[in-house]
């Protein structure tokens, strides 16, 4: 199998869809240039104006478009340049993508994809490195998706676009480049809504995803030569969240950690210890654990204070440390 | 400011002539005739307790009628608001369709009981479902005319907003969007006055929300939105431009609810009953039937019967309709997904 | 002490704060004209256009426009004139408001408040039931406040008006005429950050704020004759939540039922159980439960449907008797 | 479409004569040299590893300086977007503050690190920090003309933005928000002829953005953004309309940015050398400089030595703020809220 990094895991999904599709149509700011991380890049040559095209800098207008190329037969996939710049476009995606078949009976439906770029550790401060799943994982109507690996990224955007409803497909940025892994030629298809284990392990459980899934793996390999074996769960989807396999995990062990970029507060891990703690509460043994990105109102630039911010390989094992001694 | 060429705007008199056959012009009475009834059979079941809640459109029912009559109905596409009872109605809505709705009754096919009334969706007459924040259909018109363009199909897509509406950022990056692609969509502007209770003067520092036509290099026109014929003629010039590839136009409508904002409403907190009373005196329906009647295209006795026959055919649907069954609990569940 | 419904305790503080400080100010839509929910009647002829204004219909504006008042001195106090209705101004909170101060290093400052009534029961279908705190008070350099009393909302309406920070005051529409009880005359202000004991009780205790409160409350009452004693926590304000009277609510009893309106997926309630299965873990005796509003895409219109989505006393009562027979 | 009254209006050469002294030309002079020297540093330090990350405005020189020139420092309040080093410069932020805003040290005013350089805050210029979202600081920049209004003040508000930006929902409610209460505020489109890489023509159907301003009935006018005396002329102008309580003006500068949208921006994807090397030509500080030689308000040797003080105190900025101690971590929990 080639290798790939995410960048060109999107990438070649992408065009792989739209060859595979003709309804598929790629809409974005600067989509047609390569776009600022050149996930698009190509695309333009290969399938020509009619099935990627550059929109006004509107995002709310990116969305509502796409909402209705998707009423009407197209399957877009709408990029948000930045996840940051997603919060104009809120209110077309909670109040109208989401709810067309809820409130039409199922007669009208918006099969379409937001890809779009979100987390730290690129130097990109407060506007270009935040975590937007929070607000999203929550509504009904919509799937939130968030590989960590290369796989899982042409996997789960081959079926976002083949969804029928609606799907908010994140990437993270820092993994981009950094993250490569091998990528199976041909279909792939990962289905939304299934956790993955992405490491097997005996004495704590951890939950994640997206680049701090990268870290928990780093962190589990350091504990583990201190004779701490840590399973590892890989959420992907984050709405609807694989309830099984989470509390199969938390089970598994009895001992759960749980890390996010997000901000701790209010964020997806909340949600997951909720879980826990009521469906799987006669298996713990310990506090459910939460490590997560401080209550701090965004990243901030300098690499000193974004490193402070970001959730890292040290951090999750001194974390991974405290619960197995618990 | 109006750019209508001076050629396409016609007075009453001439619109006679324009096309429209006497059976469509009395079509378009009967339309017009059956929308203001049913409305306002809508408030009176309200006051009795039998419907929990009105947001109708009387008074716009010449810019409804005149814009949809205009269209292909099932073959263009409509975004409407939820004053659009009488466009709905025009392009095939039926009456029992419109007092399911009103009684959110299980068997309503815009929503089941799901969405307050006046939020249409049928999806044989391409109306598309809208929901409350106001404005953001205009972005899925653009969509949809965009598909249309991609397509190379003749269809338009039309949506409807009122003028306190246009003050949303949507409208203006619709208005953009539609405009830089010169796509095949209309924006009907129904401007009555008031956000609720919001004089026009405190939306926008200008006369015409067609004004704004130019800002985009689009086509703009305002039209007297009590006057059917003018209306028509106007939406048929857009929509014909728009289906030639000639991008898309605003089109103002200017009119006047006669009724409160919705039946929670009490407009007299806001608005004179003096102004109310002049605007009744431009009632677009009883306009459109003297005109008729002048032109002898119509006689008193059979605007009697019509009514007559409207107010049975209402009193039926009514009837039939608030018998049929409500949603059941488990209702709430479906259609949130696919699978469901 | 006279007794106030939350809608009057809501006029009357606004009335009194802006008599109190000259730089209060309100803005709307039809908030000259009494507002739909009539909680800014008389503002107009007391305190004149200069005070109170009508906004165009456009929350972005409104709440940026409030951004610029808060910079130069005013105190704004925005209407969004239904909860639902916000979105569109999302990115101003977030991006703009929320982090001013935190970008800026506390040179430039947002003291406004957005008051937005919220929430179902009032027959108002998808897009006038909902309730949106989830997406606010998971963002730092926001407060969020949603009280279920009378007296809280006169004392936290105060207070955040007072506030140098942005507030996001949540008022529960169905408790606007539902709900009276008695509100100090004069100066009364009521910390934000603080929940309330709503109840004293010792078998099981029950987290809830707004409507669900009363509820929870009348529920209490209920299971109180068949023996079973509740405690209940107000959280009164949502963003900082008050962790210590959580821990201290949960170890009381050592068994927890939360109860939000909201939709149960990403709702308030998971940080809550989540905070108490970390920090309290060794105090509990039974997996924390939470009872919400169903993961449905919004709150539906027929009285039928909106039943069965609200969460009410029986079902509270129900899933109180299950906690305490565990 | 300008409309700019015709009488305003103002070649290079009546500029001179046109209320400025010599010596606010020179030092106008001193401000466009700077500020390019400036940026163009930003960008070697970039390439050097120095700096990290440079998002900057060579080619906008003149649409900043002059109409940052026309405000009263400290008493009008300015919204500048990632671009405005020449108009924060002209208004009196030091190269020392800038460099440290470059370097993201602990001790900049503006951000001491938060944000990504290019995001001013400066209180005692009244600039306010604005976010990386485009468009929302015109909302703001309305507020503060509503408060200022309120208060009976002669200050003004201005906000600077590029066209691409125009395309938000946020740029249409400032306008008609502005508008409708003839507020004191001046919007300034830096019109640049790209957003990132989309040409004008993908952001909008029209050929000036200030054709926009009839649509909202406030003022509107395009000029050379590349002519110095001719944006100072016309932002005076409106700067003056609005203290006298005229109301808001939309103020398009037409002008090009001759670097890459930003040092992770490589526009060779996007535009030809050619067309690059074409505006060069136009350059505004050349341009400019040119000017004031023929005018022989300037010489050669004179302009020769402005740059070298220039470089002299561009190399001393540099250099103490590249010794500025860094953010420390705890920084990152400081001013969330009040308290802390
Ligand atoms: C985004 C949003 N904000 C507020 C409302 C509440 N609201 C419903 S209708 C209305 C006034 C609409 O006025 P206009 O657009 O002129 O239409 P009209 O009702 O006069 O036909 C308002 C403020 C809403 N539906 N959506
Ligand atoms: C809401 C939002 N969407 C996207 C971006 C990413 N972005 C930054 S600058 C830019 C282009 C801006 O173009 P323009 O307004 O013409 O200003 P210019 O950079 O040309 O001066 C884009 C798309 C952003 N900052 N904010
Ligand atoms: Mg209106
Ligand atoms: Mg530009």
């Amino acid at each position: 199998m080639p290798v790939k990094s995410v960048l060109e895991a999107v990438r070649d999904t992408l065009r792989e869809e739209m060859a595979r599709d003709p309804r598929v149509m790629v809409l974005g700011e600067d989509v047609e240039e390569g776009g600022v991380f050149r996930a698009t890049e190509g695309l333009l040559q290969s399938f020509g104006p009619e099935r990627i095209m550059d929109t006004p800098l509107a995002e709310s207008s990116i969305v509502g478009v796409a909402i209705g190329l998707s009423l009407d037969g197209f399957l877009p996939v709408a990029e948000i340049q930045f996840t940051d710049f997603i919060l104009p476009a809120v209110n077309q995606i909670l109040s109208e993508a989401a709810r067309m078949r809820y409130r039409s009976l199922g007669e009208w439906t918006c099969p379409m994809v937001i890809r779009a770029p979100y987390g730290g550790g690129v130097h990109g401060g407060l506007y270009h490195s935040q975590s937007m799943e929070q607000i999203f994982y929550h509504q009904p109507g919509l799937k939130v998706v968030a590989p960590a690996m290369p796989d899982d990224v042409k996997g789960l955007l081959a079926a976002a676009i083949r969804d029928p409803d609606p799907v908010l497909f994140f990437e993270h940025k820092r993994t981009y480049r950094l993250i490569k892994g091998e990528v199976p030629d041909g279909e792939h298809v990962v289905p939304i809504g299934k956790a993955r284990v992405a490491r097997e392990g005996d004495d704590i459980t951890v939950i994640s995803y997206g680049l701090a899934l990268h870290e928990a793996l780093q962190a589990a390999e350091q504990v583990a030569s201190e004779g701490v074996s840590v399973h590892v769960l890989d959420l992907r989807t984050l709405r609807p969240l694989d309830i099984e396999a989470i509390l199969d995990a938390a089970k598994r062990t009895g001992k759960v950690l749980i890390v996010h970029e997000d901000n701790l507060t209010g964020g997806v891990g909340g949600e997951v210890a909720a879980l826990i703690a009521e469906h799987a509460f006669d298996h713990l043994d310990a506090p459910i654990m939460r490590l997560a990105g401080p209550d701090v109102a965004a990243v901030p630039f300098h690499p000193v204070l974004e490193r402070a911010y970001m959730v890292d390989a040290e951090k999750v094992a001194a974390a991974m440390r405290r619960l197995a001694a618990y | 400011m109006t750019t209508v060429p001076e050629k396409q705007r016609l007075s009453e008199g001439a619109a006679a002539h324009h096309g429209l056959s006497e059976a469509q012009l009395l079509d378009m009475h009967y339309k017009m005739v059956l929308a203001r009834r049913l409305q306002d059979r809508c408030y009176i079941l309200q006051r009795q307790g039998r419907a929990a809640f009105v947001i109708s459109g009387q008074g716009h029912e010449a810019a409804q009628v005149g814009t949809a009559a205009a269209l292909r109905a099932g073959v263009d596409w409509v975004f409407p608001y939820y004053r659009s009872h009488a466009a709905c109605l025009t392009l095939g809505v039926t009456p029992r369709e419109m007092f399911l709705n009103l009684f959110a009754k299980r068997a309503d096919p815009a929503s089941g009981g799901i969405q307050m009334p006046s939020h249409w969706s049928y999806k044989r007459l391409k109306i598309v479902s809208g929901s409350s924040p106001v404005a953001t259909q205009t972005l899925h018109a653009v969509g949809v005319a965009l598909a249309i363009k991609r397509r190379g199909e003749d269809a338009i897509a039309i949506t409807y907003l009122g003028e306190g509406s246009t003050s949303q950022g949507d409208f203006h990056e619709a208005l953009n969007f539609a405009s830089i692609h010169k796509l095949p969509v209309i924006f009907v502007v129904e401007n009555n006055g008031y956000a609720i209770s919001e004089p026009t003067w405190k939306e926008m520092a200008i006369e015409n929300v067609s004004d704004r036509a130019a800002a985009y290099g689009m086509k703009g026109a305002t039209v007297d939105g009590n006057d059917l014929l003018a209306v028509y003629q106007t939406a048929h010039w857009a929509i014909d431009e728009a289906r030639r590839g000639h991008g898309p136009t605003l089109l103002e409508a200017k009119t006047y609810r006669i009724v409160p904002h919705s039946s929670d409403d009490d407009d007299r907190r806001y608005r004179t009953r003096k102004e109310v009373e002049e605007w009744a005196k431009r009632d677009p329906v009883d306009r459109y039937e003297r005109y008729l009647l002048e032109q002898k295209i119509l006689t008193r006795e059979e605007a009697e019967k019509v009514r007559q026959r409207i107010d049975e055919e209402i009193a039926e649907a009514v009837a039939w309709a608030e018998q049929q069954p409500d949603p059941e609990p488990g209702d709430m569940f479906k259609h949130q997904y696919a699978e469901s």
